[in-house]
């Protein structure tokens, strides 16, 4: 794993992070949320600044990072796209959707284009199955997805 | 507390409330099988996350199967330990177990000591028939111990002893699902994390996951090379649990046998540690003393209370968990290290032999010494004082591959000068005993009266913190006793925050102290183990003449003869040592 | 704090209070003119142009002068006809309308909001409320 | 209506338009324009009215005369008699089946508005960013009589009397649980708000905390009071920003006017709520794993007893309950427990919000009274299938849930009917699905689901349900064979038996209704490697069909793997041992020639 070189800036935004949470080990997971907003990932050194705050151990970090989903120790593309893969897009050909979106960016699932520039992602349920199949490209949600919109979708960014 | 009737495979059982079904059962013999759960009240360590599903029973009257573990008796509870329903689920749970295991048991360490290879053969398992994929992970070898995470089956043991009763806090499960295991942060080698390799996960582990470091060949190596003299000390605590590796009654005493085995195996010289000890407490003994002597005429800059040094494990948690105190504890070095110095220079020069052709072998019931004897400081011009540390059950299975009927060797002494120990040596190997050993002659150097009663049972005992007052000739001395790293660490923290009230601190980084070191027979959880092997300990140190180190005859011919007196220069050299301010996180490479 | 409501009396007056300057809203300004408009703003109506709708209606309504308030509100349950929005006519019944882009919006407008004229794709409404039963 | 005097409003949902309504609104236009009445009438085409098992529907507005089963024949006749003439035309008009009489508008017939709102009471009705809007309801007007006229003991009764249940999915009696957590005695104890709502296809909790907040930070101030709590946290998970926003607005204005804070109402009771986030771990959604995310560690659920109620947040006793529970509570006490109780079934009061999606036209979030029958709310207020396809199967409580099918289409919807049929209520999750959906893969899917999302801690549910999965690949591949069978039985029974929390105790539900609703199905894929429903690719037979094919070669130019031979002019042939089932040549036939078998 090499060793991420933090900016400094961003370690001391880290530590008021953590301050601004009273360093307590019980909001380990909001402290994760805000860290992950600022630098977009969490490598291995925001981890063991965020252990030395809040006095847990490295571990037990890791254990918690690699746990939940939405935490990512590798950089998510400018434009993280995810796959709604719950059961009514799922019903509704979401797969073939999700097979179109890796052709053409020849990237897998958990992968980051080479220029950085989109990554794919499969969620659980985004919870707008009435637009089923669903995808989020950022914060934007795009509804009944078809195979042919995806070449749509991409030139968009 | 009440009193709660159950029956269990229609026998009526009565137990106290909040007694667990598979206590209620074991106390009317029935043995519900379990695999993640183990409790060791004594070390107050208690595992028992209910993940394992293997001691699950039927409860009347409820929809699915409990886990004997978990589950509190309750009034008028009805419960079945081997109905059908039970059966198939047990022996479906183990054969899903088996089926995401390496089956490579006969080439396993852990074989003929794992509760999973046991519960198979108990359940009579002939076919799994739940296959697929398997996980795997990082093979990761350090200088102690080895981890094979194939193997793991999550039950949660070296996490909780690592985090809860040594609070070292490596270990954590990381993942989530099938991929899920125990790990060091970012899954990374033990020797980048801040691991004392006190073995305690070693010690606890049901399967081959976590394995000692063998190094049973390198010693058959040297002990074939004709230009190498290959000398053996033994540890105070092997004596005491070898024979449990031959079917023995644990805590028989093979002290004779050990040595007679060590010859036959082909040592050319067959010592003791416990002679280093005696020679540790001369060192460390007029340390304290003379710090305890300056401190009382008022010198401020002296640093009390004097913490003991001889554990590695305990050296390398302070390095890391209290870096800047590290000039606190004794710089004496562990018995291990001041015997390899000593043999190497001393007794090298006796046999008109250069260092480099010795090769110093010792026998320790710990596996952090295998990490301490490649320390850098512990080497002149990379030829190391201690060269190879077998655990115990290491020497049994050298003792096994030379065909030697271990049960039936007569006693051999073992060789002069380094062989002869006192009563205060032995004692080194449990919880409590190197500060009896170190007041024995503290008294008598700083009093010069004559001690008449040697035992300090005050000192003595199981609990992990323990404080005692022993009486110099009218000047009281609080004496600080732990064992467990997290014991160890409640006294730190009042030493760094200026509350200690202690003249002299013994930490022993395992529970129980060098018998429950990581490198001994599996005591499965048993904690009555533990107590008879230190009542043995107890036994050799009354069975011997000479009861305190300074009355040890070779001990005063070593200084006569090479080292002049306690902290002297050449003292100094040879048996002192320093610190370093590891810091806290890894380096990750 | 002014706003804090001290007691349960307290708190029925500003209710009514509320309820009639809801009320009272319609009387006083023109009342026959005023049209009230709740734009579906859940999740997915946003998802599917909600708010391009509701920021033409305000415009819309704005420069062809009618006196007219357009609020947000929660998922009214039709998922399949999103963006959907409700209006309710100076005393009429509030009705539905699905699948509701600029272009249908503005249709909205011309027929129904300034003639009284249905528009196709009303949804009818298939629920009761705590209120009527 | 300033213009239009009349207005014929013709139902355009896809369920009439099935049955020609369209050819009926032009006849009537037709009928109108020839009676000159076209400046006078407005023929209209809506939305589903909702009661399509008596469709095509034809409404008057504003007589709201309500006709049903018409014809396009019936047109002429309906502009004559009713708009000419005035008269109702007794034959289409509605028959209501308890009372025989015809029903001369559709005010009486709300027997045909199958739907109650009362979690959803505001949703779509009050601006969530304006507390006026909410108070203008009777909004926190529960919280203050609560505070002013009852004891909490007397409070719970009144919860316990409603038999409110959870709406989580597990159905445990909320008065109870509030009272157990009452019992315990501790200086700090929590109310907790469950909105992890991991359920793929459940979106319930998400519209009521982004249309209704306050109704639940009303409810948990009341929960907080009965059973002695000042803190409440909302556990909410990251994957809803726009709730979380709207939540953050709800407490921050529920401060300003002190129905959050100290002192509420004057009562010396006070009561904060604060937001805690999920971060993506389905497991969250079990209590005791909800509790450790919200402490900070990884989400693993523990053995119980002890309940959260005794030792739960910090080892407080906590009350965890779910978003749709909670925003009953206000209705509970200003509507009173009788006429709560009264809804429903005896055994299960008061509505369930559904959300309806998959194969169905009217995909929607609907709440629908307990007792409703499963055909009601697929076909009456769902609009029934898309695009005219047969419904096979509908599958309830997500991956925890079963698949139900035809012969359980009149059963009343409730905890225990659920259950006893081998699926359950779950959060309301429900997955409408058709003739082309494959049963195996969709029970595979949700094993899939499960397998990603354990949490790993026990082994029947870290490994039993991997082989579960392992099982179902190989039948969907074809590979599998007749013992695969009793094992997928053996195993997920195991695993129902043995595992440690919810999750794992009822993963393999999907599996065992689908083995045991649709057998034929499993044996089809297993003994003659065929899928009935041509959902599982690797089954799939692509054929040319010799008579039609006319040798033009393109296929075999597109096949990605040469899986196509055959000379110019003359019919081809598809290897099925290399074809990897693409489609690619399908799509490219021009004359129709390939098939799937």
């Amino acid at each position: 794993m090499a060793k991420v070189k933090i900016p400094v800036n961003k370690v001391q935004e880290l530590r008021v992070i953590c301050k601004k949470f009273n360093n307590d080990p019980g909001e380990l997971i909001n402290v994760l949320h805000e860290a992950q907003n600022l630098l977009g990932y969490l490598p291995a050194e925001v981890q063991e600044i965020v252990a030395e705050e809040l006095n847990v151990s490295v571990a037990h970090v890791y254990g918690v990072v690699t746990f939940y989903s939405f935490f990512s120790m590798l950089p998510k593309g400018k434009h993280p796209i995810s796959i709604c893969m719950g059961t009514a897009c799922y019903v509704r050909g979401a797969e073939k959707v999700l097979e179109e979106f890796k052709r053409r960016l020849d990237i897998k699932v958990g992968e980051t284009t080479p220029d950085g520039k989109f990554s794919l992602s499969c969620l659980r349920c985004v919870g707008a199955c009435g637009l089923a199949p669903v995808i989020t490209i950022g914060e934007r949600v795009y509804g009944r997805v078809s195979p042919e919109d995806v070449k749509k979708i991409l030139d968009e960014y | 507390m009440n009193i709660i009737k159950l029956i269990i495979d229609d026998k009526p059982v009565v137990v106290e409330q909040g007694t667990t079904i598979l206590e209620a059962a074991k106390s009317i013999g029935i043995k519900i099988p379990s695999l993640c759960y183990m409790k060791m009240d004594d070390l107050n360590f208690e595992n028992k996350p209910g993940g394992c599903r293997v001691c699950v029973i039927e409860v009347e009257g409820r929809r699915n199967l409990a886990p004997a573990c978990k589950t509190e008796c309750t009034e008028g509870m009805v419960v079945k330990t081997h109905t059908v329903r039970v059966i198939n689920a047990r022996r479906t749970v183990v054969e899903l177990i088996l089926s995401d295991h390496p089956a490579e048991c006969l080439t396993c360490a852990k074989s003929g000591e794992c509760e999973l290879q046991e519960l198979a053969q108990n359940l009579g398992i002939r076919e799994i028939h739940y296959t697929g994929e398997q996980s795997h992970y990082k093979g990761d070898q350090s200088p102690a111990i080895i981890r094979e995470m194939d193997k793991c089956i999550m039950c949660r043991r070296c996490e909780t002893i690592c985090n809860e009763v040594q609070t070292v806090g490596v270990l954590s499960a990381v993942n989530r699902g099938f991929e899920s295991v125990v790990a060091p942060a970012f899954e990374m080698d033990l020797d980048h994390s801040v691991c004392t390799y006190c073995g305690q996960c070693v010690a606890v582990c049901p399967t081959g996951a976590l394995t000692e470091r063998d190094y049973t060949w390198k010693v058959i190596e040297a002990l074939v090379d004709p230009q190498k003299t290959v000398v053996v000390q033994t540890a105070p605590a092997v004596r005491a649990a070898l024979g449990e590796a031959f079917g023995m009654e644990p805590g028989t005493l093979v002290t004779g046998k050990m040595v007679s085995a060590l010859k036959k195996l082909g040592f050319d010289y067959v010592f003791d540690t416990d002679f280093a000890a005696d020679l540790t407490i001369m060192e460390e003994g007029t340390e304290f003393l003379d710090r305890l002597t300056r401190y009382l005429d008022g010198d401020k800059s002296v640093k009390l209370p004097i913490l003991t040094s001889c554990c590695p494990a305990w050296v390398k948690f302070f390095e890391h968990q209290f870096p800047e105190m590290i000039d606190i504890p004794s710089t004496a070095k562990s018995p291990q290290q001041m015997f390899g110095a000593i043999a190497k220079s001393y007794f090298a020069k006796k046999l008109n032999k250069k260092r480099e052709d010795l090769v110093v072998v010792s026998v320790m019931p710990c596996l952090a010494k295998k990490y301490e004897c490649t320390r850098e400081e512990f080497a002149i011009n990379g030829d190391a004082d201690v060269n190879v540390s077998i655990t115990t059950r290491e020497l049994a299975r050298l003792i096994r591959n030379a065909n030697i009927d271990f049960a039936s060797l007569d006693d051999e002494d073992f060789d002069q000068p380094l062989g002869e120990s006192t009563g205060a040596g032995v004692i080194f190997g449990t919880t409590g005993g190197v500060i009896e050993a170190a007041v024995r002659t503290a008294y008598e150097l700083h009093t010069g009266k004559h001690l008449e009663k040697v035992e300090f049972e005050e000192l003595r005992g199981m609990e992990g913190l323990r404080k005692a007052t022993v009486d110099f000739d009218g000047m009281k001395l609080n004496i600080g006793i732990a064992h467990g790293l997290g014991n160890a660490r409640k006294l730190l923290e009042d030493v760094r925050a200026g509350k200690s009230e202690f003249h002299a601190i013994e930490i022993m980084a395992c529970p129980g102290g060098c018998i429950g070191g990581g490198g001994q027979p599996y005591h499965h959880g048993n904690v009555d183990i533990l107590k008879k092997r230190q009542k043995a300990i107890y036994r050799e140190d009354a069975g011997k003449a000479i009861r305190k180190s300074h009355e040890n005859p070779f001990i005063q011919e070593l200084y006569s003869e090479f080292l002049g007196r306690p902290l002297s220069d050449l003292s100094h050299e040879l048996l002192h040592t320093h610190y370093f301010n590891r810091k806290k996180l890894s380096e990750i490479e | 704090m002014s706003d804090k409501v001290r007691n349960l009396q307290e708190l029925r007056n500003l209710r009514d209070e509320l309820k009639g300057r809801l009320l009272l809203r319609e009387k006083s300004k023109a009342p026959e003119k005023l049209v009230q408009i709740k734009v579906s703003m859940a999740t997915c109506g946003i998802a599917s142009g909600a708010r391009e709708t509701m920021s033409y209606l305000i415009e819309e309504l704005d420069q062809q002068g009618v006196d007219a308030i357009v609020t947000q509100t929660g998922c009214m349950g039709y998922c399949y006809a999103e963006p959907t929005i409700e209006v309710t006519l100076p005393g009429e019944k509030p009705v539905v309308f699905g699948h509701v882009d600029t272009v249908k919006a503005a249709e909205i407008i011309e027929k129904y909001i300034k003639k009284g004229e249905l528009v196709d794709g009303i949804i009818p409404d298939t629920y009761n409320t705590i209120d009527n039963k | 209506m300033a213009k239009f005097k009349y207005h014929v409003l013709v139902c355009g949902g896809t369920g009439c338009r099935a049955s020609q309504s369209e050819t009926i609104a032009a006849n009537i236009k037709r009928a109108v324009a020839e009676n000159n009445l076209a400046n006078e009438v407005q023929v209209i085409k809506t939305g589903c009215f909702g009661f399509c098992e008596k469709g095509p529907v034809v409404k008057m507005v504003p007589d709201n005369t309500f006709y049903v089963q018409v014809t396009p024949g019936d047109a002429d006749e309906l502009v004559l008699e009713h708009l000419v003439k005035g008269r109702k035309v007794k034959r289409l008009l509605y028959v209501d089946p308890e009372t025989h009489t015809a029903v001369s508008d559709s005010k009486h017939m709300d027997f045909y508005k199958k739907q109650l709102r009362i979690a959803l009471r505001n949703c779509g009705f009050i601006d969530p960013e304006n507390i006026e809007e909410y108070i203008a309801r009777d909004g926190y007007s529960a919280l203050g009589t609560v505070l002013e006229q009852y004891s909490p003991e007397k409070a719970i009764e009144v919860v316990k009397a409603s038999g409110l249940r959870g709406r989580g999915g597990g159905g445990f009696p909320t008065g109870l649980k509030w009272e157990l957590t009452r019992k315990s005695k501790a200086e700090q104890k929590f109310v907790v708000c469950n909105a992890d709502e991991g359920d793929p296809g459940a979106f319930m909790d998400r519209s009521i905390l982004e249309g209704d907040p306050h109704s639940v930070l009303e409810a948990m101030a009341i929960c907080g009071y009965c059973i002695g709590a000042d803190k409440g946290l909302i556990y909410i998970r990251a994957e809803y920003p726009l709730a979380i926003k709207r939540l953050k607005i709800a407490i921050e204005q529920a401060r300003k006017y002190g129905f959050l804070g100290n002192d509420i109402f004057g009562s010396g009771f006070n009561f904060d709520v604060t937001i805690r986030y999920g971060a993506g771990a389905f497991v969250c959604g079990e209590e005791t794993a909800l509790i450790h995310s919200m402490e900070g560690k990884r989400g693993e659920p523990t053995v119980k007893p002890p309940f959260p109620a005794q030792c739960g947040y910090q080892g407080k006793p906590t009350n965890v309950n779910n978003v749709e529970t909670f925003a009953n509570i206000p209705v509970i006490f200003l509507k009173g427990a009788d006429w709560f109780s009264n809804i429903g079934t005896p055994k299960s009061p008061g509505t369930k919000v559904f959300a309806l999606a998959g194969k169905v036209n009217n995909v929607g979030l609907i709440e629908v009274p307990m007792g409703t029958t499963l055909r009601e709310v697929i076909f009456d207020i769902g609009g029934g299938i898309k695009s005219g396809k047969k419904f096979k199967a509908v599958q309830t409580g997500g991956p925890s849930g079963g698949c139900l099918t035809e012969k359980h289409l009149d059963l009343p919807i409730d905890y225990e009917t659920l259950v006893a049929n081998g699926s359950m209520m779950g959060s309301g999750g429900m997955i409408v699905m058709d003739e082309d959906d494959c049963m195996v893969s969709v029970a595979k899917f949700y094993l899939d689901f499960t397998v990603e999302e354990s949490c790993g801690k026990c082994s029947p549910c870290r490994i039993g349900n991997k082989r579960l999965h392992e099982l179902l690949d190989k039948i969907t591949l074809g590979q599998g064979e007749e013992a695969d069978l009793s094992r997928l039985r053996n195993l997920a029974t195991v695993i129902k038996d043995t595992a440690l929390c919810g999750l794992g105790q009822t993963s393999p539900n999907p599996v065992l209704s689908t083995l045991d609703n649709f057998p034929e199905e499993y044996e089809a894929h297993v003994k003659e490697g065929k899928c009935p429903a041509g959902q599982c690719r690797a089954l799939m037979q692509y054929v040319i069909d010799p008579n039609l094919c006319v040798g033009c070669t393109l296929c075999s130019r597109v096949c990605p793997v040469d899986a196509i031979s055959g000379s110019k002019k003359t019919p081809h042939f598809i290897n099925s041992m290399v074809c990897i089932k693409c489609g690619a040549c399908m799509e490219k036939c021009k004359f129709g020639a390939i098939s799937v078998q």
